[in-house]
C-alpha cells in the first residue's frame, strides 16, 4: 500500500515553508505549524507507548496470562504523576529512585565494557619492527612507530590537563597540561566540520523533498 | 564481559575505582578537607565582570536547555559565583531560563546569592524569567535580548545543543565578552570558536566544586582524579610491556585482554 | 580599501541563505561527476555484512526520527539493501524515538519487494523499547522472553521461521545500529562484550568523530560517516542513490562556508591592520 | 537455593475468573499502600527513596559480580534478567505519558483562559488527538501512513532543516580567529573536512593511494590520519575522564550520597 499521498505531500511542503519562515522572523504561520508539528509529535508517542510496549508486555501478561502482580507496575507508573501535585509530588521520587537504580546498577559492567577495551588498545609498541606491522596497513615500521608514540603522547598530555586536586605550578606539568589543551582542538576541529555537513544533508533532503516530491523537478 | 568472572582482573580495576571514589566522597562528607586548584576558567570569568561592569551594560547568564539535574544545578553554582563577584558594582542581571524545574530554583539561588554578597535590595525579581521550553523559540528569544539589551558579559553555562552557535553569534555581534562552560563536547567547538575562555568538560565540575566547597562534589573529584591517574599508570606499564618484550609482562597485557 | 574590509565581515544574512539555497538546488540539479574515495571505515562496514555468518540472524537497530533523515535513511537503506544482497536475515530493533519503529519499516518493505524477501520469513521487526539497557541486557540472555511479540502482526517470535533456532545473542551474526545520538554506548558496554559478533555504526556526522577511538581499539568493525559513508557504501555496492547525487552540494555548502569564514576574517585582519573596529 | 522457583510459588499466576478478583485485590492493596506512603514522616520517606533505589540498583550490581555457577554463564540472578528488563520498559512506557500529559495541562489552561495565542493550543491538543486515534485504530489506512510519512516527517526534518541557514550565517560571523586555540580548531577542521569530501579529495586524487611516501601527501589520508592518531587519543582522555564521572555519579546516585540543596529541600517537604 502507498505509504504518502499529494495532499499530504501539499501540507508537508506548506508546512516546511512556513517552518523554514523562522529563518527570516518568528511569525505566526511559523507558530503554527510548529504547534501542529509538537501535537502531532506527541500524539504519536501516545501510540507507540501503547502499541509497542503496554499492550504486549503489560497488559496482554497481567489479563490474559494472569500475571496479576502486573498491577504493582502500573501503581509504580502512576507514582510518576504525582509530580503534577504539591503534596504528592515527593512519591514521584520512588519510581524515579528504581529507574535511577537500575540505571546505576548497570554502570559497573558498562564502565568495564567501554573502557578496559579503550586501555588495551592503548598499549601501543613505541618501537615497531618488520613483524608486527598490521596487513596492508601501507606504513613502515618507523611510521608505525612514530604513530604509537604521537598516540600515546596524546593521550598522556590530554589527561594531564584534567587532573585538578593539585597545583599544576611544576614547568613540565604546566607545559604537558597546556599541550593536551592543544590536542583537543583537533578533536573539536573535527566535530565542527563535521557537524557543518551533517546540517547541509538535513536541508538536501527538504530541498529535494521540495523539488521532487512536491513540484515534480529533478 | 557478561560477567566479573569473565576477567576477574578487569572487574577488579573498576570495582577499586568504586572503592577509591566512595572512600574520597565519604571522607569529605565527614570533614575532611580536600585541595581542588582553581581553573583558569575562574580568571577568565573574573577579568569578563571586572570589563563588563566598566562597560555599565547588563550581565547575562543563560543556563542552556540544562532540566533539574546535576549539570543544571551545578550551572547555577557558578552562576551564584559570579552574582557574589559582580553584585558590588551594580550590574542589571537577565538569566533566561528554558526549564520551568530550574527556574524556580534559579530564583532562590539568585536571590540567596545577593544577599551573600551583602546587597539583598540589589536583586530584581524580573532579573530570573522562564523564556520558552522550546529549543528554537529559546534562542531566538535570547539572540533578541542580546540584541536589545547589548549585555556587556555573557555567561552560558549548562547544557547546550545545536542552539548553542545561535547564542555565541549573538554576543560576538553586539561585542560582549563571552565565557561558556558545558560538558556537551559536541557544542564545543562553538564556543572555543566564538567565546573568549570556554570550560571543557571535566572542567566543568570542577568550576562548581570548587566554589560550592560542597564536600560531596570535592570528594567525589579528588576521587575521580585518583582513578584517572590509576588509569594512566595502567596504561604506561602496558605500553612498556608490549613495547619490551623481554619484561615478560605478558600476564599484565592479559588482565586487560576481553573476550 | 577599508569600506570593502568593512563589508566583508558583515555580509547580510539574508545574501548568506539566498547563496547556500541556490548552491543546494544547483548541486541537485548539475551533478559534478567527481570520484569520491572510499574510506576504510566504510569498508570496515561492508566487510563485516560481508563475512558476517548466513546461519545466523543480523540485528539492524534504527534510534533517528524524521529530524536526521536526511543522513539516516540513506544509511539505512544501503545497510539493508546489501543485507539482502547477501540472503542474511535481519531483525529491525528501534530504541530512542518511537518513529523509528516505522520508518525502518517503510524502507524494509520497499527493499524487500525489489529482493522477493517476506516478513516473518527472511526479516521481521521486533518494534520500539522505550528502555534501552534493561532490553539490550535482556537480550544477550533471552531475546524472546526479552522481545516477546513482533511489532506488525503482534504474535510471539517463536510464531516466525526467520526466528527459528534465535534465542540469544550468540545467535547473532552482525550488529549494525543507524543512530543521530550516543547509543553505542549502551551496545558496547551491555552487548559487543558478550559475543564476537562484529559491531558496526552508522552515526550522523556529529556523532563520527567521537567514534575512532573505539575503531582504534578494535570494539568497532565499521562505520559510516554520516551522509558521506551511505555515498561510500553505494559506490562499494555500485548503484546510484539520492546520496551519490546529494553529496556535491555538501561539498559546495562546505567549500562556501570556508571561504566565508576566510573573507570574514581576512577582513578582520585587513581592517585591523589600520586601526578600524575589529 | 533456586530463586526463580521460589518467586514462582510465592506469586503464582491465576487463571479463568480468579485473574479478576487478583487483580482487584491486587489494585486495593496498592490504594492502601499510597495513604501508608501519604502518612509516612519526612526521615522514613527519605530512607524508604534510598532503599528502593539501592535494592533496584543492587540486583544489576550482584548479578555482574557474583561469580557464575561452573560451565555456564549464569549466576543465581541471571534468569531474572530478560524479566527485569521488561519492567523497567514498563515504567519507562509509563513515563513517555508525562510530556504529553504535561502539554494537554498547559495548553488546556491556555484555551481555558483565552491567553494569547490559545488558538495554537488548539490546533496542538487536536493534532494529539488525531494522531493517537490515527495511529491506534487506523494505522492499516493511506491517511494515517500520509499523516505520518508526509505531514509529521516533513515537519520534523524541516525544523532541524532550518539549522544549515544558522550555521552558515552565525560560523561566518562568530569565526573570527582570535585566539592560538581558534586558529587551531579552524585548521583542523578545513583540513578534515576537505579530505572527506569530493572537491577536497580531487584536489589530490592524481597521487597513489598507498605504497609510497607521496601518499601522505593525500587529502583524504591526511583526513584519516588526523582522526585515527589524532582525535582518536584526544576524544579517548576526553573519555576516561568522562567515564569516570558517570561511574562516580552512578555511585552517588545508587547510595544517595547527594547532597545540596535541591536533594535535601524535596524530600522534607510535606
Amino acid at each position: 500500500m502507498e505509504w504518502s499521498h499529494p495532499i499530504g505531500i501539499w501540507i508537508g511542503a506548506i508546512g516546511t515553508l512556513a517552518l523554514f519562515s523562522l529563518i527570516y522572523r518568528e511569525n505566526w504561520l511559523y507558530r503554527l505549524f510548529e504547534h501542529m508539528f509538537i501535537g502531532l509529535a506527541a500524539g504519536y508517542t501516545i501510540k507507540a507507548a501503547w502499541d509497542e510496549i503496554l499492550e504486549t508486555q503489560w497488559w496482554n501478561p497481567m489479563v490474559h496470562d494472569g500475571q496479576w502482580p502486573w498491577v504493582f507496575a502500573l501503581f509504580g507508573g502512576f507514582l510518576f504523576y504525582t509530580i503534577f501535585t504539591k503534596r504528592y509530588n515527593w512519591m514521584s521520587r520512588i519510581s524515579i529512585g528504581v529507574l535511577l537504580g537500575f540505571a546505576a546498577g548497570q554502570a559497573f559492567q558498562a564502565t568495564a565494557n567501554l573502557y578496559i577495551p579503550q586501555i588495551r588498545g592503548s598499549f601501543k609498541p613505541l618501537w615497531v619492527n618488520e613483524g608486527m606491522l598490521r596487513a596492508g596497513s601501507g606504513l613502515t615500521p618507523l611510521g608505525q612507530s612514530l604513530n604509537n608514540i604521537l598516540f600515546v603522547v596524546i593521550i598522556v598530555t590530554v589527561m594531564t590537563y584534567f587532573f585538578f586536586s593539585f597545583e599544576q605550578r611544576n614547568k613540565v606539568v604546566q607545559g604537558t597540561a597546556r599541550t593536551g589543551r592543544l590536542m583537543l582542538m583537533f578533536a573539536f576541529g573535527a566535530i565542527f566540520g563535521s557537524t557543518v555537513m551533517a546540517r547541509m544533508a538535513l536541508l538536501i533532503d527538504r530541498v529535494w523533498f521540495l523539488m521532487h516530491d512536491w513540484l515534480g523537478i529533478g | 564481559m557478561t560477567h566479573a568472572s569473565d576477567r576477574w582482573e578487569s572487574a577488579m580495576l573498576i570495582a577499586l575505582l568504586s572503592v577509591i571514589v566512595l572512600v574520597t566522597i565519604i571522607t569529605a562528607q565527614r570533614g575532611r578537607k580536600y585541595f581542588i586548584r582553581r581553573i583558569p576558567g575562574l580568571n577568565a570569568i573574573d577579568e569578563a565582570v571586572g570589563r563588563a561592569t566598566e562597560m555599565g551594560r547588563p550581565l547575562l547568564m543563560v543556563p542552556g536547555l540544562s532540566a533539574l539535574g546535576v549539570v543544571g544545578l551545578q550551572a547555577l553554582t557558578i552562576f551564584s559565583y559570579i552574582i557574589k563577584t559582580a553584585a558590588k558594582f551594580g550590574n542589571r542581571l537577565i538569566m533566561p531560563c528554558a526549564d520551568s524545574a530550574l527556574y524556580t530554583v534559579a530564583e532562590e539561588v539568585v536571590r540567596d546569592s545577593y544577599a551573600a554578597a551583602g546587597k539583598p535590595e540589589e536583586y530584581d525579581p524580573n532579573s530570573v524569567y522562564f523564556l520558552s521550553d522550546r529549543q528554537f523559540a529559546f534562542a531566538s528569544g535570547v539572540a533578541g535580548t542580546i540584541f536589545r539589551e547589548k549585555v556587556a558579559a555573557s555567561f552560558l553555562f549548562g547544557d547546550f545543543y545545536a542552539e548553542s552557535l545561535i547564542f555565541a553569534e549573538a554576543g560576538q555581534q553586539v561585542g560582549a565578552i563571552q565565557v561558556a562552560g558545558t560538558v556537551s563536547t559536541t557544542q564545543l567547538p562553538f564556543f572555543i570558536a566564538s567565546c573568549d575562555y570556554t570550560i571543557i568538560g571535566d572542567e566543568y565540575y570542577a568550576a562548581s566544586a570548587y566554589i560550592s566547597r560542597e564536600p560531596t562534589l570535592l570528594g567525589s573529584l579528588v576521587g575521580q582524579d585518583y582513578c584517572k591517574l590509576l588509569f594512566l599508570l595502567v596504561i604506561l606499564l602496558g605500553v612498556l610491556a608490549v613495547s619490551i618484550p623481554k619484561l615478560h609482562m605478558d600476564w599484565f597485557v592479559q588482565w586487560f585482554t576481553l573476550g | 580599501m577599508s569600506a570593502l574590509s568593512e563589508t566583508l565581515q558583515t555580509i547580510d544574512r539574508r545574501y548568506l541563505y539566498a547563496t547556500l539555497l541556490i548552491i543546494v538546488i544547483v548541486g541537485l540539479l548539475v551533478e559534478i561527476p567527481l570520484p569520491l574515495a572510499v574510506g576504510p571505515q566504510a569498508r570496515g562496514f561492508y566487510d563485516a555484512v560481508e563475512q558476517a555468518d548466513p546461519n545466523k540472524i543480523a540485528i539492524v537497530s534504527t534510534l533517528w526520527s524524521a529530524s536526521t533523515q536526511g543522513e539516516n535513511r540513506p544509511q539505512t537503506r544501503v545497510i539493508l539493501e546489501h543485507l539482502m544482497r547477501r540472503k542474511l536475515r535481519f531483525a529491525l530493533i528501534a530504541f530512542g524515538d518511537p518513529q523509528s519503529t516505522i520508518l525502518a519499516q517503510e524502507i524494509a518493505e520497499d527493499l524487500a519487494r525489489a529482493h522477493g524477501y517476506e516478513y516473518g520469513k527472511q526479516w521481521i521487526n521486533l518494534g520500539y523499547r522505550a528502555d534501552i539497557a534493561g532490553t539490550l541486557k535482556g537480550i544477550v540472555r533471552d531475546l524472546n522472553e526479552t522481545l516477546k511479540q513482533d511489532s506488525i502482526r503482534n504474535r510471539p517470535l517463536a510464531q516466525f521461521e526467520v526466528m527459528r533456532g534465535v534465542h540469544n545473542i550468540r545467535d547473532v551474526g552482525l550488529i549494525a545500529e543507524v543512530s543521530a545520538s550516543g547509543n553505542y554506548v549502551s551496545w558496547l558496554g551491555l552487548v559487543v562484550g558478550s559475543t564476537d559478533a562484529p559491531f558496526c555504526y552508522a552515526p550522523t556526522s556529529v556523532m563520527a568523530p567521537e567514534l575512532y577511538t573505539y575503531i582504534d581499539s578494535g570494539q568497532m568493525k565499521g562505520m559510516l560517516f554520516g551522509i558521506k559513508g551511505a555515498a561510500e557504501y553505494e559506490r562499494l555496492l555500485g548503484i546510484r542513490g539520492f546520496t551519490s547525487r546529494a553529496i556535491t552540494p555538501v561539498s559546495l555548502a562546505l567549500v562556501l562556508l570556508f571561504v566565508l569564514i576566510g573573507l570574514g576574517n581576512y577582513g578582520m585582519y585587513a581592517s585591523r591592520k589600520k586601526g578600524g573596529t575589529a | 537455593m533456586n530463586l526463580q522457583r521460589f518467586l514462582a510459588s510465592a506469586f503464582p499466576a491465576a487463571h479463568g475468573h480468579w485473574r479478576w478478583l487478583a487483580i482487584v485485590l491486587a489494585a486495593a492493596g496498592c490504594g492502601i499502600m499510597f495513604f501508608v506512603l501519604q502518612a509516612l514522616p519526612g526521615r522514613a520517606r527519605k530512607a524508604l527513596i534510598a532503599a528502593v533505589t539501592f535494592l533496584a540498583g543492587l540486583f544489576y550490581a550482584l548479578e555482574f559480580f557474583w561469580p557464575v555457577r561452573r560451565g555456564t554463564d549464569e549466576n543465581f540472578l541471571t534468569f531474572a534478567v530478560p524479566t527485569v528488563g521488561n519492567v523497567i520498559n514498563v515504567l519507562a512506557a509509563f513515563t513517555l505519558g508525562l510530556g504529553v500529559f504535561s502539554l494537554v495541562r498547559i495548553h488546556s489552561s491556555k484555551i481555558v483562559k483565552l491567553r494569547e495565542g490559545w488558538p495554537n493550543s488548539v490546533v496542538l491538543l487536536v493534532s494529539i488527538v488525531v494522531m493517537a486515534v490515527a495511529g491506534l485504530r487506523f494505522e492499516e489506512t493511506r491517511f494515517f501512513r500520509s499523516l505520518f510519512r508526509d505531514v509529521l516527517n516533513s515537519f520534523d526534518a524541516a525544523m532541524f532543516a532550518t539549522l544549515a541557514f544558522f550555521i552558515i550565517s552565525a560560523a561566518y560571523r562568530a569565526f573570527r580567529v582570535k585566539s592560538a586555540e581558534a586558529t587551531l580548531l579552524m585548521g583542523a577542521a578545513l583540513v578534515v573536512m576537505l579530505g572527506q569530501i569530493p572537491i577536497g579529495q580531487y584536489l589530490t586524487h592524481w597521487i597513489p593511494e598507498k605504497g609510497s611516501f607521496a601518499s601522505l601527501l593525500r587529502l583524504d589520508n591526511i583526513s584519516n590520519w588526523l582522526l585515527l592518531t589524532v582525535n582518536a587519543p584526544a576524544t579517548r582522555a576526553i573519555g576516561f575522564g568522562l567515564g569516570i564521572g558517570g561511574l562516580a555519579i552512578a555511585l552517588r546516585l545508587w547510595l544517595s550520597l547527594e547532597r545540596g540543596a535541591f536533594f535535601e529541600a524535596k524530600a522534607d517537604e510535606s
